[in-house]
């Protein structure tokens, strides 16, 4: 008997990254007045931010990286996230893009993008689902033909968040004969590096979401050439540049501060001196969010080591999600009010806010199902 | 189910089906009234139908007026049937002037006070009433107020298309909305003038503690309508979209969800049709316990259902073009109008404990 | 678009069931020393109910019923069990195994047992489940081989609830040919009644359950000899005949009244003005139970009309399993305490006995995922 | 974790695995005390590890010993482990005899109240202890009192094998018995006579606060192995069962569930050791809160994956037969002792709102 199925062994966060927590709160305390706003995307906020050497910062230095710990970074982005910190520029590149070029581009690739994601000057999407492939990439339709100094793709992306804004798009797709409509589940997987501002072949449309904000887009690519220099990584190696992603995505604190405001919100109704029932429904989700924060900065630790934890994501980012649906749930049986979106008072609409958003959090980072499949897988079921 | 009551339904469910379009949704939540919808409604004559026939009236049972609010929540019909229904009520019942516009009715929150006083052969009105459904493009306003003597009922004239801020029947009018797009807005009376034919005491038994219990109760009744067409939305999602080479719906992990969504549907259809049946019998108070957990338990199925209903959907289900939003940002924002669930449940709680413990099952076996 | 998947059409009680339920709130009050003790087998008490023809009341006279209304026996049922009155000596008979011998039962039959189960002197348990086929009854092992005069039967039954104390066994096992030791997934089910105190070849052997109680049994068949007169239905039938048992078995409200005085206590402990909190606890389980109670009466509707609602049941048995298990886990929250068996304090000592009964609820009469299964059945899905 | 201690889980590890049988446990159940495991653990000198090395121990670190209680939770060792870790630090640290028999500590529970009064060069005690762990079967009880000018501790002999209802240590004894079967034995004093060398004021900060809080902490560590076992058994079994043809553990709903109670299982282990690690941190305040947050979560944990564990076990995980019941009568016994889930959720609660919605966040991140 082995008894531990997953290991969330426990750190003590450095010296360094507790001196770096001051810095970041009195960064955030001079720039208050970006906080808490919904505009998340604000590429000035992410300038100064890289100033600050805080964008790519475990990055090799000789790449425009700062070669600090992962721990810092934990400290960094857990402190922008509480504070609800205009993130959404730099947020994909510095995540997911950034360590993904680093680790599977080419040196030439290293040398401009790094550099530049580093400096808050390029934004990068993922371009991943399609409309008929959202957990099964398998599905995936995009297909790209080689063709003369580079490579012809057609076809069309779903949910790219961000798309309409961004600079860069990292594409997935299959490969595929020329004249070749439909590719087989099977096909080689690829990725392209794809400049979104600077390509022909483009239609980038609005998918307005049910809060009538517009995050998400349909992309349409119709005969878009990609250079041989933009070739991401190995033909038919996008399946494991892809999975090495998740690991990152799905245990960060983003996956339980979502809706961090809320629970601010929640202790101030309750008042200095809650009767014992709000103390202990609130009790309770602090102690939730108190242990999946100790679980995230575990994997933090694991992912310093260089191992890759996905098991262990999952296991967070399945609870971290159910805590935050949980919350407006949990905060309207305690302080009933009736939601509003546009309501002075702050608890009312982040209450219509979150309520509004929470069905998006068990989508993002793969779906409840697929995320308890690789649970099940990491416990010996299938 | 009686053979009128179920060709009503089957009428106005064509008819709603008709005219309840995605566009006719948008644009209500753009802010366009859909008039050809209502007067489609109108026509039928169910709005008023419950008041007595020389009230221009049909003197319809209750239960059947709020089996159609069942059919208009499932098609998410974007007009004030309910609101239009108590109005009708309580102002027929009252002796004023009603209207075969669009009507709404208030105060809908515990919290409100409206008051008359006396001037001269008139009156004046004074308070605050929130977030009143449709106020701004409503025909009729009817509210309740504390009179000198008790409560009486206002009916005011209203002001439709008046949807910006600033003034709507005599009223300072701030337009807000639920997390649906519907119109709630607030009025602020500070001292109107109002005729002496427009306000006349209450009849007994037909006041703000029966709109706000009816309220809820239409609410709950809305919401069992809009999870069975959340449930038919995601049951058919589930079977045409695939995922891994075959349709999400069968694989195990949806249909137990599934299962699931749909126990919350059928509990809520049950709890609703209690509360229902609740109305007529004349007691008050075991009326409201009964409404009391109707929009309790509707109003638990509405939270457990919504999340699954979503999480069958997937990002699709987020977006504003796909229909399951017409469906769950009612079932969130009626949940918690005319009281949420917490409220609702310290009422029966409240109520059984009243009564003590050995008294439980006498009181859950009543009737 | 139908909208509603199933159909729970409100009913209202008939005068003579109000009238009933006086009558039987009397003979409960006249028989308190017998209510709410662990002695649930009481003969005693089934032979009292018998004399005022409460068992078997719905069955048609000739066969020793009373032709009553279902609804009359849905009053008294839920009467009984919310006094937690001793039912467990005709439970069964009267539910499950009287009527499926009046549909498929011979007429020798239905003159034979009908009659003594209503006069309060057989009593029936159930052999259904085995070692190796729990939800699974095509796994059953235990076979049946035609010899002169009869069947011999041979292998072992699992959990067979009050074996140890019936008068009969309905047994459900297969056909085979003689010397055969196994047989396969599609044999013929075929059930026989069989007398478990006046038969060779049956050894009833205890199974403790973990409240340290005896409910269950394992009983082994060793060339078990069953005389044609006692073949039940028809050779190969045994499938169809156990799920006309279903709808019975699954929807009354013996699903969400098994922990009702857990209820009545948390009533109790929360006094005549609990706050706010308390108070909402207490109304959302009071709004489940009474949800539950109409559904399972509209099925009694159902069934009184000849209609088998089995996923109207399904949905009643899950819905009700679910609030039921919930009530030990919400009475802990809102009136903590040290769960405690021989507790004097009967609220401790029936939160010990909640906690641990709840695990049973969701094995009994089809575990979770079967009814779900169902349910997902009667919408399409599978 | 240090190499040492990874040697000393190990070896534990294989001690319980050794003697935790599940004969053991029904013997202990029935009341013969496990004496051959409690020699055998008590060689190790684990029990009574903490101590100074001149008073008999190893100066061990407290996070060493309560890792080995998760191991003893995993094989649901019945003995007073972790209650003889406590009443050694207690009455080591008054300067009280100790011994190497099981040892019990208390009270337990905080509406209990012990008193001591001076009686010539000894003391009277009086009051009652509730529930005590193992208290008929000790070789010493240790309980902390009022005294004239505070805290003191009492060490008192025991008399070991005194099961039945009658005397023990000079108390009336009530035995008890938690859902596992485990002894909780009520002592009642009414002015025992305690000679002057059992009693001692305590040391400063091993208090009775300090033990409950320990035996609370102790308490969630142990449901952190129970809960570790408890999904060892459950996977093991989905692999083994076969319905329909198949093992369960193919079945996704199954797969489902159990991924969830894994999710359960790690964030106790997680918790746990958060409130291992408080107990370094000098700072008893923020030691209480840690350890609440610790007993709050494991506890819930405890609730949601005992119900999945029985679920996939179906009727076999009920009978006293088979082994998982060893860990969910435990769990379920467990986490209400030294208070339960609401109570510790509670105190987190306080905690955080006596700070302020705007202490939140340095609450959680402070250290």
């Amino acid at each position: 008997m082995t008894f531990q199925a997953f290991h969330f062994d426990p750190v003590e966060l450095p010296p360094v990254a507790r001196e770096l927590r001051k810095e970041v709160r009195a960064f955030l305390d001079e720039n208050r007045a970006s906080l808490g706003t919904r505009r998340d995307y604000d590429q000035a906020f992410s300038r100064k931010m890289a100033e600050r050497g805080w964008i790519g910062m475990t990055w090799p230095k000789q790449y425009g990286g700062h070669e600090r710990t992962a721990f810092e970074r934990y400290v960094l982005i857990e402190e922008l996230l509480a504070a609800g910190a205009p993130v959404g520029f730099h947020w994909t590149a510095d995540r997911q893009s950034g360590p993904n070029i680093l680790r599977f581009g080419t040196e030439e690739q290293k040398q401009f993008f790094p550099p530049r994601i580093a400096r808050g000057d390029l934004s990068f999407c993922i371009g991943m689902s399609e409309p008929d492939s959202g957990s099964d990439l398998a599905g995936t339709r995009t297909r790209a033909v080689k063709v003369d100094g580079g490579f012809r793709v057609n076809g069309s992306k779903l949910w790219t968040s961000n798309a309409h804004r961004a600079d860069y798009m990292i594409l997935f797709c299959k490969m595929a004969e020329a004249g070749q409509e439909e590719v087989d589940r099977h096909a080689g997987a690829t990725q392209f590096l794809v400049d979104l501002k600077n390509s022909p072949g483009i239609e980038i449309r609005p998918v307005i979401n049910l809060l009538g904000e517009h995050h998400f887009n349909q992309i349409f690519l119709t005969d878009l050439f990609v250079p041989d220099n933009r070739l991401f990584g190995e033909v038919g190696n996008g399946w494991r540049q892809v999975s090495s992603e998740l690991a990152f995505e799905r245990s960060g604190p983003d996956r339980f501060l979502v809706l961090f405001k809320l629970l601010v919100e929640m202790v101030r109704m309750a008042g200095p001196n809650p009767d014992r029932a709000t103390a202990a429904a609130l009790g309770r989700l602090v102690s939730q969010l108190a242990t999946l924060r100790r679980m995230s900065l575990s994997i933090a630790g694991m992912l310093q080591e260089g191992l890759q934890p996905l098991t262990e994501a999952a296991v967070t980012k399945d609870l971290g999600t159910r805590y935050e649906q949980d919350l407006p749930v949990i905060a309207r049986s305690l302080f009933p009010a009736e939601p509003e979106l546009e309501a002075v008072d702050t608890y009312v609409s982040m209450l219509a806010r979150s309520t509004m958003n929470a069905p998006r959090l068990s989508i993002q980072g793969g779906t409840r199902e697929i995320l308890r499949g690789i649970i099940a897988r990491g416990l010996g079921l299938r | 189910m009686r053979d009128e009551t179920r060709m009503l339904l089957d009428s106005v469910g064509r008819l709603f089906e008709d005219h309840c379009t995605k566009e006719v949704a948008d644009r209500a939540e753009a802010g366009i009234f859909p008039d050809a919808l209502w007067r489609a409604v109108s026509e039928t004559g169910v709005p008023l139908a419950a008041l007595p026939e020389s009230a221009g009236g049909a003197d319809a049972e209750w239960s059947d007026l709020f089996a159609v609010l069942r059919v208009a929540g499932r098609f998410a019909a974007p007009i004030p049937l309910a609101e239009t229904m108590l109005a009708a009520w309580v102002a027929s019942s009252a002796g004023l002037q009603i209207s075969e516009q669009p009507m709404t009715v208030g105060p809908v929150r515990l919290g409100d006070r409206l008051t008359l006083e006396r001037d001269g052969n008139g009156w004046r009105l004074s308070g605050r009433a929130s977030r009143l459904p449709w106020a701004a493009q409503a025909g009729r306003i009817v509210l309740l107020a504390d009179g000198p003597d008790g409560e009486m009922a206002v009916a005011l004239e209203g002001t439709p298309g008046s949807s910006a801020r600033g003034q709507a029947a005599g009223a300072e009018l701030t337009p807000g909305r639920n997390m649906a797009g519907e119109p709630r807005d607030t009025l602020d009376f500070a001292g109107l003038r109002v005729a002496g034919d427009a306000v006349a005491a209450v009849a007994r038994g037909i006041d703000r503690a029966a709109v706000y219990r009816r309220g809820a109760l239409a609410r709950a009744v809305l919401m069992a309508g809009a999870l069975e067409r959340a449930l038919d939305t995601a049951v058919t999602y589930a079977g045409e979209r695939k995922q891994f080479g075959r349709p999400i719906a069968k694989f195990q992990a949806v249909q137990q969800q599934l299962a699931v969504m749909a126990g919350q549907v059928a509990a809520a259809g049950a709890a609703a049709d209690a509360g229902i049946e609740a109305m007529s019998r004349d007691d008050p108070a075991m009326e409201e316990f009964l409404i009391a957990i109707a929009k309790t338990r509707v109003g638990d199925a509405a939270t457990i259902a919504s999340e699954i209903a979503h999480q069958v959907h997937g990002a699709i289900g987020f977006t504003k073009e796909y229909s399951l939003q017409l469906s769950t940002r009612r079932l969130w924002s009626w949940r918690d109008e005319f009281g949420g669930d917490a409220e609702w449940a310290a009422r029966v709680g409240a109520f059984v404990c009243a009564r003590g413990a050995d008294a439980l099952w006498p009181t859950l076996t009543d009737g």
